[in-house]
């Protein structure tokens, strides 16, 4: 029989750490699906699905997914996994932050005025960054001078904060591969990690097949229900990027 | 600076070792750009002709409006496409979404404005006199408009690898129509993006590489077909 | 004008360039297989006219009959029957032979296509196994002339135009060219027109010479042309002044600015400057050439006086009693009433 | 299909009501583009007439490298110059990385062998009565050049316009060097990028119709101007 | 030659294109002030002389003395003293008065820009007023010939090297062109260099003529050029075929493609067919063309032999005897011997 193919759209971070090239072949010699995604930000992944040109979708930004689902756009959310996100800042840390409390950290950055890199893209990260500020009681500051919105993806983003000196929010995933490219010795370092508000949860959507006729929501289901299956599960848990573990599955949560 | 040479030898290696997934987007990359510049030139070559030769009173606003759209960028001329071919766009049904002809079809729109300024400017620029003697030789139509462009043959030759470099070096597209699947629709650009996006900036600068070697070839041919039709 | 067997028939035509009047024909008829010269000074319509007979250029008004046919949108097909000789020689960016079987194969004759081409470029002095295989570019200044118009006479059409084909052309080649428009006239009733400021070989190879003056047929033949400025003389006469304080007399024109022609063959040329004689011209000239009449019975003499050049015509006798040769200091003579206006 | 016309009422609706993150970016492009095109002219323009006029043993391999410097994908040219100016690398203390200048100082690298490459066709497709008619009325050097490029000026407004549209509609560069920078750094192609990374794909076409119609002011008023030299 | 006041000395300039000699000048000297014609068939490299002399091509071998200095990369300070009208004509895209004050800018002058501009303009034929602000495609093909020699005379350059100038000029602006040409060598003791096949306007125009043929100059002023091939004839003669089955006897030659060259005063002219006569050739042929001599005492025939054009002068004298007249049938006798070789 001719392979199915499942089409997916998914966020950057699954893709640039590679744990779909690791699951794909698994996928595939279980159920004989052929897995197809495409890696974009969430946003964009979600319109995706709403214009029905993929099956399922692979996202972490759990409030937007909520809407989505009431909105009608998707079905079946599933919650997969989590990873854990970071505040990372040069290594002489010129405000001085550090420890496990985020609203403290965010708290000092804005009162020194230290330089802080966000995303500024509407990714699941930069919503997540928003989240922080104002749990920790500060006005998002847009038009502040230190408050440096790039716009792009992780890494750049990383990049741009070790050029200027700056803080910035990351997922540890990204942060590994960043050591990674440094031989393990980067410009910056973690300063905050552990915080519960730091949890970076990864779920499964398909897309609605009452309003995309098209899609192949009998894969989708397949494919979320491998993912959720304890095999699936455990090969999440031994994936590792250099030596480290990357994500938790909790599709039992 | 440390990339750039770390560059230079992953390039060496990718191309000498046959890293399969380099291949695949080499070869994605030569589909993609044959079919769009073959459909480029056959609709752009023509065009550019009929705007060049003929003199029309609107002429000057057409030309203008060819000139702006070189100024597409591709992320423009990915979503226009992507709207009309996505599964809820007007086209959705041939299902040209995240495929190679999707992508070659948006880096048409990109590249055909080019191809009608060039070859437009390469008609005008011919001597005044070519154009009374083809008639007055009782070449009509077609025959006009091919001897012209052979006559003009080095400015035409220079559209076509202008508009070549556009369709090979272009990102926005190819990720947003194609979707940057790998084995399927990743081409060298989109690897190129995957891996700075990743922070490899080495396998970037190689897969560059790769490409410029690729382009090199296709040029160098092109030179020696010129030193031949001198 | 006979209506029968016009191959071209103007009405009318005018055309100008950026307002300038360039052209202005009001009625004329050629007939079929005839050989037309034209003549005239620089700007004075002469490709124009071509340009606008070859189907290449709309007059801004008038009429051009082609076959009894109007001319109307027809043009591209009629461009198969009619070819012209551009006056600035044109090569395409190919090999003499390719640019001479252009037409050919455009046509889509393809037999015979290399004898054809062969004896094209013989038939204008050019050897092909010299001159085939050379490009574009690789020609001297003649020999590229002379490819155009072997790239012309390769077509065998209807009607054969060529505007100044003996420019930079050899005296030997200007010869063979000659050859060249008998011979097509001869095998394909060709009909010619000829742009050329060569008179003596313009005479030799057509039937009529038209001299154009300022956008207008101003005569046929050897006719001299008199431009203005005239200003008022005595005895209600009008003259122009040549510039060594001599002048030319005439009736009064219809504005200071008309053009008078002078038949050649109405001038007196005498050895003596004449006592008592009604003629109001008696000029002084010089004999600069003498040349063979189209009349075997007459001679042609051109003859300089001040900067202006005189054509007469007279009788081998006549030159024969006066010791007629080139060199010779004489009087020319005309009434004044023997101009005529145009 | 609905972006589009969302898109296009979204446009009307920046421009009119005088969006100030959408003119901060129309700002930050015009200021990036006009270094960039001022430069390329100057530097791409003189070589482009050397590589054209002059004959000598290397130049059909010179062409060659040229013409696959148009297939250089912006991301790489981004890598590139950021490799240079980067804090570490060895023009890091002119600070150009994340500057303005700096995205001016890529787009040249990029836009350089358009310029090069159509001014040296340009000139090639000139009479070639031209050049002994300018030697022996006694022209020299500079003013060769200069004659000579006047009398191409159509074909070498055309190598600006093309190199123009290149700069003007690129995005990997402005991202790299720029860091798309809010109030900055930030482009309309950036600003597109970044929306249509987003999801708001309507916001993205909007933007580019922002750019469009700056794109065909720019080309209008230079068609007035090719009109009054013609 | 000599040696003193040689604008140009040549030893042994050779050049070829693509393989084929196209010039051979073993050494040639030219006196400061002359003016010198160049005349000859299509391809004898007449224009490939003057590109050389002008400094806008280097020969494959030889040496150019300019002003007794070896010219050696020097060239482009040169081309300011040397200007050469070029034998395809050709404008700048700009207006024709722009066109014509081109070198004067670049040569910095801008003092009397107008007023030079203009006179150079009105010493061509062409009124200011009319033709200055008319842009460069709006002119005849005459029209623009002379918008470009006025470029070149407006330079009043030190060495003016004219190539064609008179092709497609009409009569009465190929008199102004002499003149234009007689009064910039006066006033500015130009050396002039012109190439042309219009050989009565050359005579008129220069002190010598040189003939050449086939890259070398086979002679001077109006020599007949005869070129092979020969072949063997009866008694250690040679012949070359003229085609209507006449031939002209000679002595042997070098090579069978030799050229010979036979002087026009060697020619006798008979009314009959001379029945005893030692010389080889009788050949019946038409006189087409009398003209001036530069000698006052003298005229020069053309006379038509089968396709080939005798040039022979005799004096007024003898031609008054024959009552020579354009169309008369003649003999043209010459010695076998009477040929020299080149
Ligand atoms: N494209 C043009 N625009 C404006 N005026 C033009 C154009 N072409 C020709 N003319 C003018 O039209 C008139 C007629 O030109 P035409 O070329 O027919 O003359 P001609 O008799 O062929 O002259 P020549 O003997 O110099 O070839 C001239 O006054 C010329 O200046
Ligand atoms: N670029 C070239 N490449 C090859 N051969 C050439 C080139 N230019 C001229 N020739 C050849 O060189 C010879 C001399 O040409 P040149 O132009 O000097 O002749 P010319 O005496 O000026 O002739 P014309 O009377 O036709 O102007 C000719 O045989 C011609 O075919
Ligand atoms: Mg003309
Ligand atoms: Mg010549």
């Amino acid at each position: 029989a001719q392979d199915q193919v499942l089409k997916m759209a998914t966020t950057t971070s699954t893709d640039n750490t590679g744990l779909l090239d690791y699951l794909a072949p698994f996928f595939k010699a279980d159920t004989n699906i052929e897995l197809q995604w495409v890696a974009v930000g969430t946003g964009k992944a979600l319109e995706l699905g709403k214009n029905c040109d993929v099956d399922v979708l692979l996202v972490h930004a759990p409030d937007s997914e909520i809407e989505y689902v009431k909105a009608g756009y998707g079905v079946d959310r599933k919650q997969l996994m989590f990873n854990d996100f970071v505040i990372i800042g040069p290594k002489k840390n010129p405000a001085g932050i550090g420890g496990s409390s985020v609203a403290e950290a965010l708290k000092v950055i804005e009162s020194k005025k230290a330089k802080f890199a966000s995303r500024g893209d509407n990714s699941g990260t930069h919503k997540k960054e928003l989240i922080l500020w104002e749990n920790s009681g500060i006005e998002i500051p847009d038009k502040e001078a230190w408050y440096i919105q790039t716009g792009q993806g992780m890494i750049n983003t990383i990049n741009i904060a070790a050029e200027r000196d700056a803080y910035t929010m990351t997922d540890r995933g990204t942060f590994i591969k960043y050591e990674a490219n440094w031989k393990g010795d980067p410009p910056l370092d973690i300063l905050v990690e552990g915080d519960a508000m730091l949890r970076n949860q990864y779920s499964v959507l398909a897309v609605n097949p009452k309003r995309c006729e098209n899609v192949k929501y009998d894969l989708a289901t397949k494919f979320s229900d491998w993912m959720t299956s304890a095999k699936a599960q455990k090969l999440v848990g031994d994936f590792k990027l250099l030596e480290k573990q990357l994500f938790i599955p909790n599709a039992s949560e | 600076m440390g990339y750039i040479s770390e560059g230079f030898i992953s390039a060496l290696h990718l191309l000498s070792s046959g890293n399969v997934e380099t291949y695949s987007a080499v070869f994605t990359t030569l589909k993609a750009s044959s079919l769009s510049m073959s459909g480029s030139l056959l609709i752009g070559i023509p065009l550019g002709f009929l705007l060049g030769y003929f003199e029309f009173p609107a002429k000057r606003h057409a030309r203008a409006v060819v000139d702006t759209l070189l100024a597409l960028p591709t992320v423009v001329v990915g979503l226009l496409v992507y709207a009309f071919i996505s599964r809820r766009g007007p086209l959705g049904d041939f299902g040209l979404l995240f495929t190679v002809p999707g992508i070659a079809v948006a880096q048409m729109v990109l590249v055909i404005p080019i191809v009608i300024s060039l070859t437009a400017t390469a008609i005008e620029g011919l001597d005044r006199r070519l154009r009374l003697n083809l008639l007055t030789l009782g070449a009509r139509g077609k025959q006009i408009a091919l001897t012209s462009l052979s006559e003009a043959r080095y400015a035409v030759l220079a559209a076509a690898v202008t508009a070549y470099g556009r369709a090979i070096s272009e990102v926005g597209i190819s990720m947003m129509i194609g979707g940057n699947i790998k084995w399927h629709t990743r081409t060298i650009t989109t690897a190129i993006a995957l891996e700075t996006g990743k922070g490899q900036f080495a396998m970037g600068i190689a897969l560059g590489l790769v490409l410029i070697f690729l382009a090199f070839a296709v040029n160098w041919a092109l030179s020696v077909l010129k030193r031949k039709t001198d | 004008m006979n209506k029968k067997d016009c191959i071209y028939r103007l009405y009318d035509i005018r055309q100008a360039y950026g307002g300038r009047d360039v052209l202005d024909i009001p009625e004329i008829c050629i007939e079929k297989g005839k050989s037309i010269g034209l003549s005239g000074p620089n700007g004075s319509g002469k490709s124009t006219m071509l340009r606008i007979m070859a189907f290449l250029e709309t007059p801004l008004s008038g009429e051009v009959y082609f076959n009894e046919k109007k001319v109307n949108g027809d043009e591209p097909a009629l461009r198969n029957q009619v070819t012209l000789l551009l006056q600035e020689p044109f090569l395409l960016k190919r090999t003499v032979f390719d640019n001479v079987a252009y037409g050919l194969k455009i046509r889509g004759i393809s037999e015979n296509l290399k004898d054809r081409v062969n004896h094209a470029l013989r038939s204008v002095g050019l050897y092909p196994e010299e001159f085939a295989h050379r490009r574009w570019y690789e020609l001297s200044g003649g020999e590229a002339q002379r490819v155009c118009l072997a790239s012309r006479l390769v077509l065998r059409p209807k009607v054969l135009m060529l505007d100044e084909p003996t420019a930079s052309v050899d005296r030997r080649s200007a010869v063979m060219m000659k050859e060249a428009i008998a011979s097509i006239r001869q095998s394909y009733e060709t009909t010619l027109f000829i742009a050329s400021h060569d008179l003596i070989w313009l005479n030799q190879v057509t039937d009529i010479v038209f001299r154009m003056y300022e956008g207008r047929i101003v005569g046929s033949g050897t006719e001299n042309v008199i431009s203005g400025p005239w200003h008022p003389d005595k005895d209600g006469l009008w003259a122009r002044e040549l510039g060594d304080g001599q002048k030319i007399i005439v009736t009064q024109p219809e504005k200071d600015t008309s053009v008078a022609i002078l038949d050649p063959t109405s001038i007196i040329i005498s050895l003596e400057k004449p006592a008592e004689i009604s003629a109001q011209n008696i000029l002084q000239g010089k004999i600069l050439q003498m040349n063979m009449s189209s009349d075997p019975e007459k001679v042609e003499l051109h003859i300089q006086v001040a900067r202006f050049s005189f054509t007469c015509i007279i009788t081998r006798f006549a030159a024969e009693e006066l010791n007629a040769l080139p060199g010779l200091d004489i009087w020319v003579i005309f009434k004044a009433t023997s101009v005529s206006w145009q």
